[in-house]
């Protein structure tokens, strides 16, 4: 596969989101300095934007996806607004969530991005759920479950994989191996090299991609995604790519050899994007700093959103919790 | 209005539901084809009537059950999962506490997961403490989940449809040894409001507040003693979430005296919100100190004389109400 | 593999203790008929006998074993003496468990049966954490643990088997592929015909074998014990075999196939390892009728003791919590 | 006796357990090489010291994680795991509570389970509320298990340490926003015996009953209504299960009045079992309602303003104090 086969359009707007994700972030990184900015910890997708845009760019938008603790990628890519995600990242009333959230979790039901958890291993038992729905309405809307190499030691992924193809579920399950699970690389808590080789086991199609390659994600995704939508059960993808910062932002990644790290800084997915549009002479140098300038400016401006919003009341903790106008005042007070 | 046993009376519940609403689904270990044939058995025939596509026997995963609820509801169905007995719900847990009762919170009020989850209880069927733990007090400390208790058959079909049709996750716990109790049931879509308790009997002298298979321990207890001359208000809380506190605290306002019963163990049991709530809030009523009487603080043992030991008995209830009506 | 392999007098002896696990069990299907003899439902391993015992003969006494809802079979070949099962059986004082288990947990510590679990699931963690223990110690002992294939959707038993190859622990997982799981097929539960499959996910040999074969289970068995012991990690034999009563006594099978049940019957392993000791003339008839009697006579004789054996105490019920003299009275009272 | 903080300590505990006792070891997620390097941290540095044969870094699978420690105790070590989260322990509840919890019992008292499980809990440190959720409830409603929640380095270290050589399952809660909070500590096997609460300040008026992290909380009120000459009687429990029983009814028999504080949301939480004693056995010392200052029934949101909100606050307490003596 050579991702010229990739049309020279779609090619640019992955570029655009993956820029979109990548300065989204940096962002982030830039105010994670500035105290009480930002709530919590950051975990960033830094290095990874081409799984989550090449997955993404094969759905419709009516296709579902559940998304994990490294979400903000999964979430721009799949269309949320970064003013409201951002508000949200910083606790704000404005947030998508209302600042109930934060990063860690947030749902964007407006994009189908219906479920987001931080339980490592959570999604799958999730999604299995969502594609249920999906099938059992009868739509051809399938659900994408992310979840990264640490997850797939969870008991629940498994149970998840055997149900879903048990009952032939539109289920797309992508597993970002990144290399690492906090501050565990992946021999350390896998006992197997490969997680697709994990799919033969549950009798369904399970395979291998260059994760910083955003042609073959999204070439390997339309074909997996077919597959579901035409109820051929569930499929497994495990993107091979990278963590290139800490589990955090004070993680300082002592415990990685700073070779590994320059290795996949070569391979960072927008650099070879970009080197490849340049090299087939898809767009000039100036476009390209148009669309980067473009893009920072609307992160810019999110951000500005962001910092500009109030913080919800404090008593407005107590809503959201049920559907109707019941509090739990009524059972505890 | 027909005369049912509590499991037909369950499985009314489900029958209603699915016949209604095509939104509604069911799923579990042997939900569909089960080991056990038996018509008092909640969903015993529904695979006949709705097909394999609503009725889906599951794998022994209890995790992904629950996931599988949580998913489906937010996308708008209604599932109906059930967990075959209450320890096994701890592999549960993780799904139904940190999601079921969490993501709502965490969309900001975007979504909502109007899910159900039948969980059988119990403690005395000689199964040992692997099949026997009832752990409503767990789930009631969860914030997001509603919890109901019933204790007839009526109330079981009540509270299962309104759990069902209620837009917040509720798990409803169902007494096994209830199954095959005969009682009337109204007919069609008949639901009884999730927090309201009832008075089963009114009484002058001391208020003991149950739910389940232990109401009926009450009312044994009650029998004996009106022969003495006590006479007490037994309390059927039939939801646990949200609580019914404006029964409890009137119940008490009348007698000045209240027993909390449960067959769960004690430490850290339900009994004690139950009694913290009167001790904080009615204490000017209280002409005596609240008791609790409920299982000891060990697992459920299998050998016939501990288990009777362990269940709460109505001679225990009597003892408290004797020494609490200053009569022992 | 030809069951002429196996030593003759091994054989004999398997024989035996087959003849034993199923003469015990069909005294529990007697009794279960009179009201209040047995405690509870009986789970019975009858079909199952070859797999209990070829793989309890190759392990050494000081092996451990994990059992599961089914375990009557694994207790016996592990030299549990019947006596004290049948008292625990029948909720007796004189239980081996004082009556606190009855049928579906007994825990055997003087055989080397640990721990009996009937969570489905629950023995495949607990193998890895006395696994965990025979290596830390040095001791070339290993643990094996029985489960069903319905056990294998659990996800626990996908966490125990990635954790123990990642260590490299010495643990046997067997699974007793029966074919149904309660009133489940194989087909409705799993999305994969071999649960042997699975093995490779995890990086682990993985072997079937037919269950209904003691001579080719024990071969086999002494195989992935070898490596187990030798430090190279766990391994996983899934043993095909048949559950020919119901799930408990009251369970008259109405959701099998009567021809399923006449095929299995043909399959028994007791008559089959019988025919081929008879055509081989390797025991006589004669023999084989004393035998029977013998062991006849062991059963009858822990019928006898169960049923005179008194009951615990009620309020012993409250002891065998704690390991000191600590009862909950002084937490709860 | 050295001053560390109550992560140091933690990690002296760990120390002197497994420099005393070749049958401890350690697993969790990280516990040997972590994102955090930080040496207030429990597990910092023991990989180093003691190697990877003792020092287990695990996979992400809790279940596992639990069901190692029971296997591993029952064979003679002396596990001490680690559940990185409070809400991650819903993933471990049935290796903890169906077996750890009863296995010792189902033996017939054959078996034992000397295992330790350490996990982190805290209400407000911004991850909302899939990692903050404070269970100990549930825990203490468990048979067989231990539950202690220690709230200075000292205590830390002492029941740590007391936990490892328990012969029974340990839960020990660690407040993680102590973990550089700095105390006296004493040197080598120092051991605090489980099932002994601690009067941290004798007071007349009122007894607040508080463990873990709130015990500061309960102090810093103690302060400001000294000032308005109401003398407050703090008890931290330390040990939840056993229980100090003794300790908290003398308590009570002195003051006459309770406030019961906790972290954890009220409905169902611990503070309903401390409040249940005593107003089951106290009852006539009792000058007024037994007041409980607890979480709102919701779940840990992540906005700053309602983070603090949720969290329970002095002045809530010194509010509860007021109308409990009559002040308010
Ligand atoms: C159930 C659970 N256990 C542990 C954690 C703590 N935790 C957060 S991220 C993480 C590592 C996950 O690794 P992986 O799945 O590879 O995802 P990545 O962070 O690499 O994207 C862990 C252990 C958690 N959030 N949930
Ligand atoms: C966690 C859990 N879920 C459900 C059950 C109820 N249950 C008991 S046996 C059984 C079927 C198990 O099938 P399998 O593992 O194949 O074992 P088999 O009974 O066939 O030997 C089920 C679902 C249980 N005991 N534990
Ligand atoms: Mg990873
Ligand atoms: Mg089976």
């Amino acid at each position: 596969m050579d991702s010229r086969e990739v049309d020279a359009g779609l090619r640019k707007t992955m570029y655009e989101e993956m820029v979109l994700i990548r300065k989204f972030e940096e962002k982030l990184i830039e105010l994670s300095q500035e105290k009480d900015k930002l709530v919590g910890m950051q975990i960033l997708a830094n290095g990874q934007e081409a799984v989550a845009v090449g997955i993404v760019k094969a759905l419709k938008p009516d296709d579902v996806i559940v998304s994990n603790h490294r979400s903000h990628g999964h979430l721009l890519a799949k269309g949320a607004n970064p003013k409201y995600l951002m508000a949200e990242i910083m606790g704000k009333a404005t947030g998508v969530n209302k600042g109930k959230s934060g990063t860690l979790h947030m749902a964007v039901p407006e994009v189908n991005a219906l479920m987001t958890t931080t339980i490592v291993g959570g999604g799958p038992p999730l999604a299995v759920g969502a594609a249920f729905a999906q099938q059992y309405r009868g739509e051809s809307n399938i659900t994408v479950v992310f979840f990264g190499d640490g997850a797939a030691a969870e008991g629940s992924v498994h149970e998840a994989m055997n149900l879903s193809n048990l009952w032939k579920l539109p289920v797309l399950f992508v597993c970002e191996n990144n290399c690492w699970a906090g501050a565990q690389s992946l021999s350390e808590h896998c006992a197997v090299g490969d997680i697709a080789a994990r799919a033969v086991g549950y009798g369904m199609p399970g395979e291998l991609v260059d994760g910083n390659d955003v042609a073959k994600v999204y070439t390997l995704a339309k074909k997996m995604v077919m597959g579901c939508r035409n109820g051929q059960g569930p499929a497994l993808i495990e993107a091979k790519t990278y963590r290139m910062r800490g589990h955090g932002e004070h993680d300082h990644q002592h415990y990685v050899d700073k070779k590994e790290l320059e290795e996949w800084s070569r391979l960072c997915p927008i650099k070879r994007l970009r080197n490849n549009m340049l090299s087939e002479g898809l767009v000039s140098e100036a476009q390209l700093q148009t669309i980067g300038r473009q893009v920072e400016a609307r992160v810019d401006e999110a951000a500005k959103f962001g910092t500009e919003s109030p913080y919800p009341l404090p008593e407005e903790a107590l809503e959201d919790v049920w559907v109707e106008d019941f509090t739990m005042q009524q059972v505890a007070q | 209005m027909a005369v049912l046993s509590f499991g037909q009376a369950l499985r009314d519940a489900l029958d209603v539901a699915m016949s209604e609403d095509e939104r509604v689904f069911i799923a579990g270990e042997g939900v569909g084809v089960s080991i056990h044939y038996d018509p008092n058995l909640p969903t015993h025939g529904l695979l006949e009537k709705y097909g394999p596509k609503r009725v889906k026997d599951t794998p022994v995963s209890e995790a992904a059950i629950a996931g599988l609820a949580v998913g489906a509801s937010t996308l708008g169905l209604r599932p109906v999962v059930e967990i075959m007995f209450f320890p096994f719900i701890t592999l549960a847990t993780d799904m139904l506490v940190n999601h079921a009762g969490k993501l709502r919170y965490l969309s900001g009020g975007k979504s909502s997961f109007p899910l159900t989850v039948r969980v059988k209880a119990g403690v005395n069927f000689a199964a040992g403490c692997q099949h026997s733990h009832n752990l409503e007090a767990w789930l009631a400390h969860s914030p997001g989940l509603k919890v109901v208790f019933p204790s007839t058959p009526a109330e079981a079909k009540g509270l299962l449809l309104s759990a069902i049709f209620d837009p917040n996750p509720v798990v409803v716990v169902e007494e096994m040894l209830l199954y095959w109790m005969q009682g009337e049931v109204p007919d069609g879509d008949y639901r009884i409001p999730i927090g309201k308790a009832r008075v089963v009997i009114p009484g002058k002298d001391c208020t003991i507040v149950s739910y389940g298979g232990a109401v009926y321990t009450a009312l044994e207890a009650a029998k004996t003693l009106s022969g003495e001359g006590i006479s007490l208000e037994v309390v059927d809380l039939r939801s646990l979430v949200p609580l019914d506190r404006r029964c409890l605290l009137d119940s008490v306002s009348r007698t000045g005296r209240l027993v909390v019963l449960h067959d769960a163990t004690k430490f850290g049991g339900f009994g004690a919100e139950i009694s913290a709530i009167v001790a904080e809030e009615a204490f000017d009523m209280l002409k005596a100190p609240v008791k609790r009487v409920a299982a000891p603080d060990i697992p459920v043992p299998v050998s016939p004389p501990q288990e009777i030991f362990y269940k709460p008995s109505s001679e225990m209830i009597i003892e408290a109400v004797r020494s609490t009506v200053g009569k022992a």
